[in-house]
């Protein structure tokens, strides 16, 4: 599904932000991806979508390099990979609705489909009755879920969620984590990028932690840290 | 493309053009297109004027003493022939004193004090191109019967210089004006969507292909310069209409473009250009954004 | 120091974020706010800055009621008072020291001072060798750090913290934290708004639990939720 | 204020002028302000044009036949004694018949063919102000020893409806084009400004005065505004130069603005003009954030 090969990240300013990482991703696993604040785990988000590229080494999803895809590919590889950011990225101009909708109005899905799905995704996100306010007047959590709705909606293969429950309460956020837990079941594969403990502890899946660029630690039932 | 895509780009273009960013953008381009369309008629002016200039010009043609009403008409045929030429007139000696009367004005009391008429019978000429009245005059000179030709001591000369001079000076104002007008408007849209460029990165992150993201804002420039376009239009349309009628009631001798089918024709090509660099200026931009 | 009474907040879109809150935090007091996403802890701290103003009730800081501040004297109330925004809220042309630098050239610091403080805290958030980089080139825990620098370095009386570790791991959470207790410690009152349940059952402070806009719990040495 | 916080908004405001979004608010503000100059030095010379025209309006007064030399000394005194009079020339009938013969030019053969000279002696007269000629000339022509008087049949009138025209029209056209310029230059700034307006949300959020936020966008308008002006004011100079060469080359008779002291004024004035807007531009529009 995800293979990479040797990949480094050198940001312009000289930062190292991944150094020769080896990775490799089944379909429909669920991995958690700890380590430090700069440790690199948004960076190899954002490498996957092909919004960074690497320095050096390979980067394989699907089976396709995406270093080497044509630009006019790469809204065809975003759009089989649900993306929730860590700075949520909605359209401010948009209401909750159409910020949902506008991820099935690119792969031109027919009205119908549309006025079924929005809805009830967000309802699974209890955003029902926010569906027409604009990002600006939703509190931070509030926000993170309409980005989680955006990036389930359209039923990716791969969904990567940077700190999804960042600003959500322990109560939501297990909701969020059993929705995922759900979609994970459908053969989604998962890549979850988090600094909450307890969920990770609690969830027992494959956690590889990320140290200054590089892979310390790649465990199949993990737990949050080594020792706390 | 589903026919819900294309209402959506539409519903799109038209929502963002409700935002006030974009009302600014409007006037901008309302007050350059106004000054860019005045601008023209300023030169179809001058054009019109220098046109009824150079239709005023004539040449003279003195016939000898003693030349019979049938030279005359054998001369105006060989004239004829010449070619290039619209109407000839003849005009008696009687004529023609009347003609100098009138032209002399007040200084008339010269010619009252004189008993008799120093003028000669001629000809008076107008010709299809006034750059060969020179070339012309000096070939009709030759003929028999006629005495001496005058096209207006090198007036006719000064005219084309003055011709020549009025259309280099438009046209290089012309150039200069417009390619400032269009900078504007290029740069009134490039900082619109400047404002919207995390917008634009946003929808690319979330899989749109460029032309998803490029058609809103394509129509949406298109429309903006449309709007712009029939706002400056009108003005100028009734405006200019105010300032022909003042003018011509203040100064009915020189002649004005009254409006009609050139003012409708302009105002026509204001639209089009409007609406064209809207779209164009949006494309543009856009690359900037969509490349990254 | 803060006092609320009756205060209630309707949104204009209708939404109640705050229904008659009564509270009270005396000078040096470390407050945790905790309640569910869209409690409206946000909206609570927006109106002691008076960035909101109540729909009815009186928000009273420092023995001054902020609804009644002129234009003029609202800057000065808000440079006595730290804050650490939820979504950070940085300047994104400035660098990374020169965004810390503005909260004190806004009070007219002697250069000296400013030269001397900004490292400094700098450091202390674990940001030095960051200080010429712009926001967007820092990952979300380093945004969040930046911050976190800038609501303490002019020593403010009031501190509030809105999720100031929600994009930070374990480790670099405590550090805020011992931080944030050090600075209580010189006599700053801190309120913060969070999720981590780890921090908040270890720090054993003052707790008060928002939902729905009401207050539901306030306790002196509380935990996170009354029950996990 | 200290002179460190002094530095700060000027180290700002340079800063923020580097960034891209202002070189292009630059690009229209220079581009405007070029149109304005170019209307101004449009303005000018149609001024200057009239002031040359209506500088030619001369009183002719013939004199009785007879009049000694005398006598004319004594009417030439009475004249002055009216006021409002700039030259008195005295032309002789010989003098007069010479001019005549000039300004008929080619027709002058009608002239040849008399004997005699039927012109009386005459003063040419040019007034102070154009407006009072008509006034003066009715007093003269009851002076004794005057036979009559002539000051250009309605040709005065004339000019004067031609001068008023003029006027008339470049003033409401500068109105109209002055006031899309200003518009298009505080939309720009307009536009600029928006992009930042969450930088000045968060400003006011950390602690920062209206004035502290204030004056860095102040400085900055005042020196893009300026930089915009001098790009323009050479531009202006520079072409404006070349144009009245050319001009002068192929039309020696027309008389225009050369330059000099007015350009210099004109470009100052750009420059003033553009500070002055880019400054106000930036309060007006801040105003509308800094309220919120
Ligand atoms: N555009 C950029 N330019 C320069 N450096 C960058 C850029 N983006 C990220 N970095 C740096 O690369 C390193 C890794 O960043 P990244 O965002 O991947 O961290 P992270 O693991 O997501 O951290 P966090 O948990 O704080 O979000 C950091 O030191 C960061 O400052
Ligand atoms: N500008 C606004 N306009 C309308 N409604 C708003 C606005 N800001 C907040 N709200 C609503 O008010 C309620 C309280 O919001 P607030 O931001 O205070 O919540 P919060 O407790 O900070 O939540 P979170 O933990 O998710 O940040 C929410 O339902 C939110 O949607
Ligand atoms: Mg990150
Ligand atoms: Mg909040």
């Amino acid at each position: 599904m995800i293979r990479l090969h040797n990949v480094s990240k050198v940001y312009p300013n000289g930062v190292v932000a991944l150094a020769g990482v080896d990775l490799r991703i089944e379909r429909g696993e669920f991995v958690f991806l700890v380590g430090p604040s700069g440790a690199g785990k948004t960076t190899f988000m954002n490498m996957i979508i092909r919004h960074v590229l690497p320095t050096s080494g390979q980067v394989i999803v699907n089976g396709k390099n995406v270093v080497r895809l044509k630009p006019w590919e790469v809204p065809y590889l975003r759009r089989t990979i649900g993306t929730i950011f860590q700075d949520f990225k909605l359209l401010p101009n948009k209401t909750v609705y159409d910020n949902v909708a506008f991820a099935l109005q690119v792969i031109d899905a027919p009205g119908r489909e549309i006025r079924k799905k929005v809805p009830a995704v967000l309802d699974l996100v209890g955003l029902a009755d926010r569906a027409n306010e604009l990002p600006h007047q939703l509190s931070g959590g509030e926000q993170q879920r309409v980005s989680i709705a955006r990036a389930i909606v359209n039923s990716p293969t791969v969904l990567l969620a940077d700190e999804p429950t960042g600003n959500l309460d322990f109560d939501t956020s297990w909701g969020i984590m059993e929705l995922l837990l759900k979609i994970n079941g459908r053969g989604t594969t998962i890549i979850m990028a988090t600094h909450n403990k307890m969920i990770v502890d609690r969830m027992k899946k494959r956690v590889i932690e990320i140290d200054k660029g590089k892979i310390v630690r790649d465990e199949s039932e993990g737990v949050y840290g080594r020792e706390v | 493309m589903r026919f819900r895509t294309f209402c959506y780009f539409w519903s799109e273009a038209l929502r963002n053009i409700r935002r006030n960013v974009n009302l600014i953008s409007l006037g901008t381009i309302a007050a350059s297109l106004f000054i860019l369309g005045a601008f023209f008629l300023i030169i179809l002016n001058l054009n019109h004027l220098t046109d009824n200039l150079t239709s005023r010009i004539e040449i003279r043609v003195f016939l000898k003493d003693g030349v019979t009403a049938r030279d005359r008409e054998a001369l105006k045929t060989r004239i004829w022939a010449l070619g290039g030429i619209k109407t000839i007139d003849f005009i008696s000696k009687e004529e023609g004193l009347k003609r100098l009367k009138e032209q002399l004005g007040d200084d008339e009391g010269i010619l009252t004090a004189m008993d008799f008429n120093p003028l000669p019978d001629a000809f008076s000429i107008k010709v299809a191109k006034p750059e060969s009245v020179k070339a012309l005059a000096s070939r009709i000179a030759r003929l028999p019967g006629v005495e001496s030709v005058n096209y207006g001591h090198g007036l006719v000369e000064r005219l084309f210089a003055l011709v020549k001079a009025v259309w280099v000076i438009t046209l290089a104002l012309s150039v200069i004006f417009i390619s400032a007008i269009i900078m504007i408007i290029g740069n009134t849209i490039r900082l619109t969507l400047i404002a919207r460029r995390r917008e634009v990165e946003i929808m690319k992150l979330v899989g749109a292909t460029d032309w998803f993201i490029r058609w809103p804002f394509l129509l949406e420039g298109m429309l903006v310069g449309l709007t712009g376009a029939i706002v400056s239009a009108v003005a100028l349309y009734f405006l200019y209409g105010f300032a022909v009628r003042r003018f011509m009631s203040a100064l009915p001798f020189i002649p004005v473009v009254t409006g009609g089918v050139a003012l409708r024709q302009l105002c026509i090509g204001l639209l089009a250009a409007g609406a064209t660099m809207g779209a164009i200026a949006s494309v543009v931009f856009l690359r900037k954004y969509l490349r990254a």
